[in-house]
């Protein structure tokens, strides 16, 4: 505990916990809001069941001093809204966990045993304002009370964001917000006398977005304007933040009746010239296999974004996995190249979304951007991208009278057209074909083709994204990990407090810089972190860079690892401190 | 414009069987595109797989031979994507109402202003004769050593059950008739399937040429296509099939006309790109000032 | 039998919303078993995903609980590899006539003697609020902020226009109705679809149980199912919609009565074996004798 | 050449080459059925368009003393029927090769160059006994006389064979077999002096089967029963067989709507008690990739025949390659496990199609027969399996009261129960599960599933099949292949005369048994030969038996390797013996 206290004074981390629809999204909206508003860091993780109404869900917040974005086990403060969410996270609560509830009702199920609720009618409270309905505010107001926001800022907010509303509700809020922020400031006394938060004045030009509207955003500077693809958590997010942008940009969003009809509609989008994409979960990318191939064939632009959830089959819907990744290294038939991003930060899910599209347009290849569901909701406020510099350039030629499509080249890689856009005619086959595109049989020709589509390899490999390197290549340990697992290993690092644990975080998966085994030259010991049973990255190092991992840490219960079971494990590694 | 000009190459190969249905169906269709004038270069021929998917190389204009089954979801993208272009899909009875079906269901929900011809030889001709969904009950093959027993899908009932925007049949036993329902189909504006009967010399031997002249007729002169119920009543037939348009929608946009991007010009997406000022718009949204934090999250 | 031997547990935790129309389907499709006395260990209930296709979970039954989309499939196969079992199909209108479009029209087609009850609730419930295919013209949601622009999916229609052996329309806001209608369709020999309206209390405002109670009706007592031109005319009117027997299609072999295997003897496939003795001919059909060779290879 | 015409002498390469639909297909089975009663050797193979009439096909038949099973670019005799013919093999074309055909039909398009045609009027001989029909017999006739088959067995054979179609047809037919017998012989005295092909009396009591038919026998034998699939080449010709068994055979057999009915449909037939199967192409498997993980999280045994053809997406669809290897290891979102077979004889064929489903069976998992379009095609005599001892035992239990279909065991696998078979109840789900099979999210029994699912792997590893050496580990040339190459590289291997060429040819692919790497032990060198582009094979032993082999032979051109062509690369590897 003593290590503890001593964290606990520049950061919390609060936790929402309730059924689904009992409005925990609501508090959660707010209180972030409001934190970005007063200047503070803060993170949000969401885990939830799959069901619409019910069950236990939550939402933990963490605010904190320095930037820190992943996921704790650890709570400090909690609102259980009922007592099946008590339940629900039991085992992350210690005797330093503030738990704020209504005694009453926590205690309906029978005795809440050894846990210490400090009783705080918020209903009883909101009612005093004005009803019921102001709960959420009240809680909301004890987090304002705590960290001491300034008054001017909430009610000013509340005032915008209630305006709508009419003054009766505004007024309401803010009392409610006033009736929390008392108990927070008492608590501030009793419990949290060292409680000390820095605020960041830079944090204003930040921005909140989860991952799913990261990727979206991404997409959209990448100049995607159309998106087909079929609802699928966890990826749905992705795709109706991207309907819904069509009010503004010049984007097509059509929800396809099948997987299938996604990825074939997306490929069509491309051959007339659009910027096609498809959003999807491992199993809905399951049904875009023989698409890919196809894209493979067509040399077709193509972007992917596959958000992994635990499987197989349907799995468990709403939870996180790193399962997917092999299947999507060899998914479709035949033999033809791709680029697998794998981003592991916000920031990461906006610049590799929008590269995607360009690698795609350039290399006439399918690019995937894989996620997680842990990922695409994870949220936090970061730096408001620069996309001053951004062109969408399309890579597409007028053709000519005598334009062939898959004429040879040396990169392997032919100037695309597009029907409509000059003289020519531009003729994609599924089938082996000629340069013009036609059907052929001619068996040279075959083994040519297959060399174009495979020489762009090459350059790819060249242009590949180096993993990114925390700490020294001569280390202790090197915790080498990918996709979303990079914030969390790399808090876990800093929480370990030793220098002699260095970070790997892969963001691009396949294929690999040809300088990848350098990497691992200087560390003593090496362990490699994945969100799955089977080590599926160690398989691609081994087999793409020749490196064999043999120490790995697994999780594939549906939950992302947390900083603590991190750190424990990245210590069991590392041993003792020389 | 002379047809000529839409032969693709001075020695075409074309891999179809001597006899073949499908030799008139291209032929037909190529006077049908020249009398219509057709500018080639805006012209997409869409495809799956399958004999009758093997049509477009043997066109003069933009090929998109994409997969088994999926020729409609290309289709109806690349028209939407570029208004411009005319978007003409060949297919067969297996690639449209077998591997396609769903497609072939949403499709005509969607209503693109694509033209959809179905070359329906009632068997599976590329992979040597299996049953196709359009095989009459009965129907001995390889596969099917006892024959058929799964009833023969109605494609233009179904169709019409859909609220298709154009609905005909065709039979290339008569191509005078089959050239002026095409041209029909391809100036509709929606959806417009032609179910086109074609015999396949090498694996139908029960529905050849003279089948299905003895088992055709053409609708009456009189016959309204705006009434849905009778369509359907007519597509129904089978002692004789009945051929011509069936059925002629309410008029109702289209899938293309209807997106949101348009409505802001005319201009296909190649020829736009993200707005910076747009983005930035949407980037100041996203810094938690009320009330777009609720509303996009 | 008491409707309680259904429950599958003591305590079962459902997870539906408090309200959701599909409290009554599940109620109702017990009540309809317990009144035929089904035997439940011969009882399989086969679905894909979706609310609707949860169901499986809360009834004490054999289950099959597959892939979105992919409960038709399963669902033939195992009536055929079985006949003894009573199969029953819990849908959702996304997974039926979405993403298992193609399977839809394909197992009509092929007519199995199961049951196929599709929760009809115009929107895409699991995942939190997407157009479905029978979702109507302008509704709005996350996914379609501008509304939905396709032509809803007409069920009924499409299973007329495909011959269905039985096709019905049932709403939930009358569960005893409901009722007679389920009973009536497990019975029925041969393919039957129920296409059940279900209110979703939380995903569709448009379409609530006051909206179907005043959106329909049921076809009059002297109704004759047996006219299929007429029950697609019926399938059409949507200002209200009519409710009951839409369709009985002709009497037709089953699909699993036309398999060769049931010709010789009705045992189910997993109680019969590879008889060596056919094995040992086949292979002797194989030494290259005459005449099999050109037959066989 | 003086080494060939020493090889001449026990054994012909006989070539048809010609149009789709001209009949080289009934002067196949007459000749083969004749080699069989004559008691000859053979072996078959085809390569052809993918087109129903026209184009140039060719089938080989090679006769000969020691059992020869593989692909020889040398002609002895090749048999053209059309000016196109000639060119599409004029590559293969010595001057050996024995060139047979009607000059006039040959020159028709212009002088066939430096290609010396004997002149062989075969429809005028054949209008001499009857008619143009009779051509294809004169052609068996020259071969017939060639070997000196015994007349009265060929006529025999031919009234057998035309028995229906009356006496007079008989009569034609035997006389056209002379006319061509005349021919033969006098080509024997004046061309093949030294000719000694060896009748070999054994072979009286072989089978005559192509691996489609193979497969599909293995497959009865294996219980299976129901089948339903789409057709794509190369695999249509197992469903056809198995829809023609149904007349005789207890099996169900339907041609699904698509490929995803067709898996979905047998994962249902499995549940049921019955025991599925589907057969398809690299792309039509991708259709399957998401009902596989269906069956991985059903833990519903499947067996999946995949015959490759050179892909992306339509690619050469009458072609072969070996291309989808990698897809099949990792199809399917998520992890669980399968087998994968890849037979490379047609007694493998039928063997591991039938063990595939003991394995699934036993397994509860997917088991793949990989093939390719070579392999389902070729054809040769062999032992006619003895298949008393088989037993397709059902391992299905008697389902009691409180029966759960996924009850934790040490193995982790589950007794399998069916509906109606007991007094329980079996309920499958394709959510994560509890061991009663429903739907849960409960963390912890997540974890324990994927162990479950997994665990079997380590019992699949010890019961996999190992590879089969010929020859020696200790040697100078470990010449490692997979799949349809094992006879042609073993044969490659012999025609090199060299005993230090060991070949190891793998006929499970995955899991690998644990001893894999000791195979490599003693080899000076090592090379691996894959028709494909990308070494995939040499991915899989890198990754589950860290064996890395360097060296490769690649060919994917859609054609087979040729016998020759590999002992030449087989030489330039192993260099100068020592
Ligand atoms: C996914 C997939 N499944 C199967 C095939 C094999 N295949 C190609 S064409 C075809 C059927 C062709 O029938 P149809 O569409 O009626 O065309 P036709 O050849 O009769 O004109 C099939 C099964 C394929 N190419 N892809
Ligand atoms: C291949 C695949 N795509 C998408 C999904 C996600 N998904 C699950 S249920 C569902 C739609 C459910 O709608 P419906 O069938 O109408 O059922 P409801 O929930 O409304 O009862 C979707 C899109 C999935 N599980 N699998
Ligand atoms: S097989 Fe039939 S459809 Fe195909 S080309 Fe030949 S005749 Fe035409
Ligand atoms: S979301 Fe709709 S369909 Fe799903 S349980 Fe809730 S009310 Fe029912
Ligand atoms: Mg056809
Ligand atoms: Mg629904």
């Amino acid at each position: 505990m003593p290590q503890n206290v001593q964290k606990k004074t520049d950061e919390l981390s609060v936790v929402l916990c309730g059924e689904a629809g009992q409005g925990i999204q609501t508090v959660e909206f707010l209180l972030t809001a409001l934190l970005k508003q007063c200047g503070y860091n803060f993170f949000s993780m969401k885990e939830y069941m799959s069901r619409v109404r019910g069950g236990s869900n939550s939402t933990e917040i963490r605010i904190s001093s320095r930037k820190v974005n992943a996921y704790v086990r650890r709570i400090d403060i909690l609102f259980p809204l009922t007592r099946a969410a008590l339940e629900h996270v039991r085992d992350r609560i210690t005797e330093d966990t503030l738990i704020l509830g209504e005694r009453e009702r926590l205690t309906s199920g029978g005795d809440t045993g050894d846990l210490k609720i400090v009783d705080t009618p918020f209903t009883a409270l909101a009612k005093e304002v004005g009803g019921a309905i102001y709960a959420n505010t009240v809680a909301v107001g004890i987090i304002a009370g705590l960290l001491q926001f300034e008054r001017d800022i909430t009610d000013h907010y509340l005032g915008e964001y209630f305006g709508k509303k009419g003054d009766q509700v505004i007024k309401n809020n803010i009392n409610a917000l006033s009736k929390g922020y008392e108990i927070g400031e008492r608590l501030r006394g009793e419990r949290y006398p060292n409680l000390d938060i820095r605020k960041n004045p830079e944090i204003f030009d930040d921005i909140i977005v989860n991952g799913a509207e990261a990727i979206g955003m991404g997409a959209l500077c990448g100049g995607c304007n159309f998106v087909s693809s079929y609802p699928m958590t966890p990826s749905t997010g992705i795709l109706t933040f991207l309907a819904q942008q069509a009010s503004r940009f010049d984007i097509i969003a059509e929800q396809a009746e099948d997987e299938i009809a996604a990825i074939n509609m997306a490929i069509g989008a491309w051959y007339a010239g659009a910027r096609g994409f498809v959003c999807t979960a491992g199993g809905g990318f399951a049904l875009m296999t023989e698409g890919l191939s196809l894209a493979g064939m067509l040399e077709s632009p193509m972007v992917l974004s596959v958000g992994q959830r635990p499987a197989p089959a349907t799995g468990l819907p709403t939870r996180t996995e790193q399962g997917d990744l092999q299947f999507v290294l060899h998914a479709g038939h035949g033999e033809f190249a791709r680029v697998v991003f794998a981003p592991g930060t916000l920031e990461d899910c906006f610049r590799l979304s929008r590269m995607a599209f360009d690698m795609a347009d350039r290399y006439q290849i399918p690019v995937f951007v894989l996620s997680d569901q842990y990922m695409v909701d994870c949220y936090y406020n970061f730096k408001r991208p620069d996309i001053s510099g951004f062109t969408a350039e399309n890579h597409i030629v007028r053709t000519g009278r005598d334009y062939k499509r898959y004429q040879f080249t040396e990169s392997g890689v032919s100037p695309r057209g597009i029907p409509g856009n000059g003289e020519g005619f531009v003729v994609l086959d599924s089938d082996e074909h000629t340069e013009e595109g036609h059907i052929t049989e001619n068996l040279d020709i075959r083994t040519r083709m297959v060399d174009k589509r495979l020489k762009r390899l090459d350059d790819l490999r060249r242009e590949a994204l180096e993993p990114e390197l925390s700490g020294e290549r001569d280390c202790r340990l090197m915790a080498v990990c990918w996709g979303s697992n990079a914030n969390i290993v790399r808090e876990a690092i800093e929480d370990s407090g030793r220098d002699d644990i260095s970070l790997l975080y892969f963001k691009q998966l396949y294929p690999l810089p040809a300088n990848t085994a350098d990497y691992f030259q200087g560390a003593e010991k090496t362990v490699l972190i994945e969100n799955n049973a089977t080590s599926q990255f160690g398989q691609v190092l081994r087999t793409e860079a020749g490196v064999n991992i043999e120490d790995t840490i697994h999780k594939y219960n549906g939950m992302p690892f947390s900083v603590e079971e991190m750190t424990d494990h990245l210590m069991a590694f590392a041993g003792r401190e020389d | 414009m002379d047809v000529k000009e839409l032969e693709p190459f001075p020695e075409l190969d074309i891999a179809w069987c001597p006899g073949c249905g499908n030799f008139g169906i291209r032929k037909v269709l190529m006077q049908a595109l020249a009398e219509m004038e057709m500018d080639l270069t805006r012209l997409v021929l869409v495809s799956g797989i399958g004999q009758a998917a093997k049509l477009p190389h043997y066109v003069k204009a933009n090929v998109f031979n994409g997969l088994h089954g999926r020729a409609l979801p290309p289709a109806t993208a690349i028209k939407a994507a570029n208004p411009e272009l005319t978007v003409i899909v060949e297919s067969g009875d297996g690639d449209m109402y077998g591997e396609g079906g769903n497609h072939f269901m949403h499709t005509i929900r969607r209503n693109p202003d694509i033209t959809c011809f179905v070359h329906d030889n009632m068997v599976y001709g590329l992979t040597k004769g299996q049953a196709s969904p359009t095989s009459l009950e009965g129907f001995k093959t390889a596969m099917q050593p006892s024959g058929v027993i799964l009833e023969p899908f109605n494609p233009l009932a179904v169709a019409i059950a859909l609220d298709a925007s154009f609905v005909a049949r065709a039979s290339i036993s008569d191509s005078e008739q089959t050239k002026e329902i095409m041209k029909q189909a391809i100036n509709h504006k929606g959806f417009a399937l032609v179910d086109i009967f074609q015999p396949c010399v090498t694996f139908n031997k029960l529905n050849t040429f003279q089948w299905f002249k003895d088992h055709s007729y053409y609708l009456e002169e009189e016959y309204n296509p705006r009434d849905r119920v009778q369509a359907f009543q007519r597509a129904l037939e089978t002692d004789k099939y009945p051929l011509g348009v069936f059925y002629i929608g309410p008029e109702r946009p289209v899938f293309e006309e209807r997106q949101m991007v348009y409505t802001r010009g005319t201009d296909p997406l190649y020829r736009r790109s993200c707005s910076h000022e747009v983005m930035e718009n949407l980037l100041d949204a996203k810094m938690g000032n009320p009330p777009e934090v609720l509303q996009q999250r």
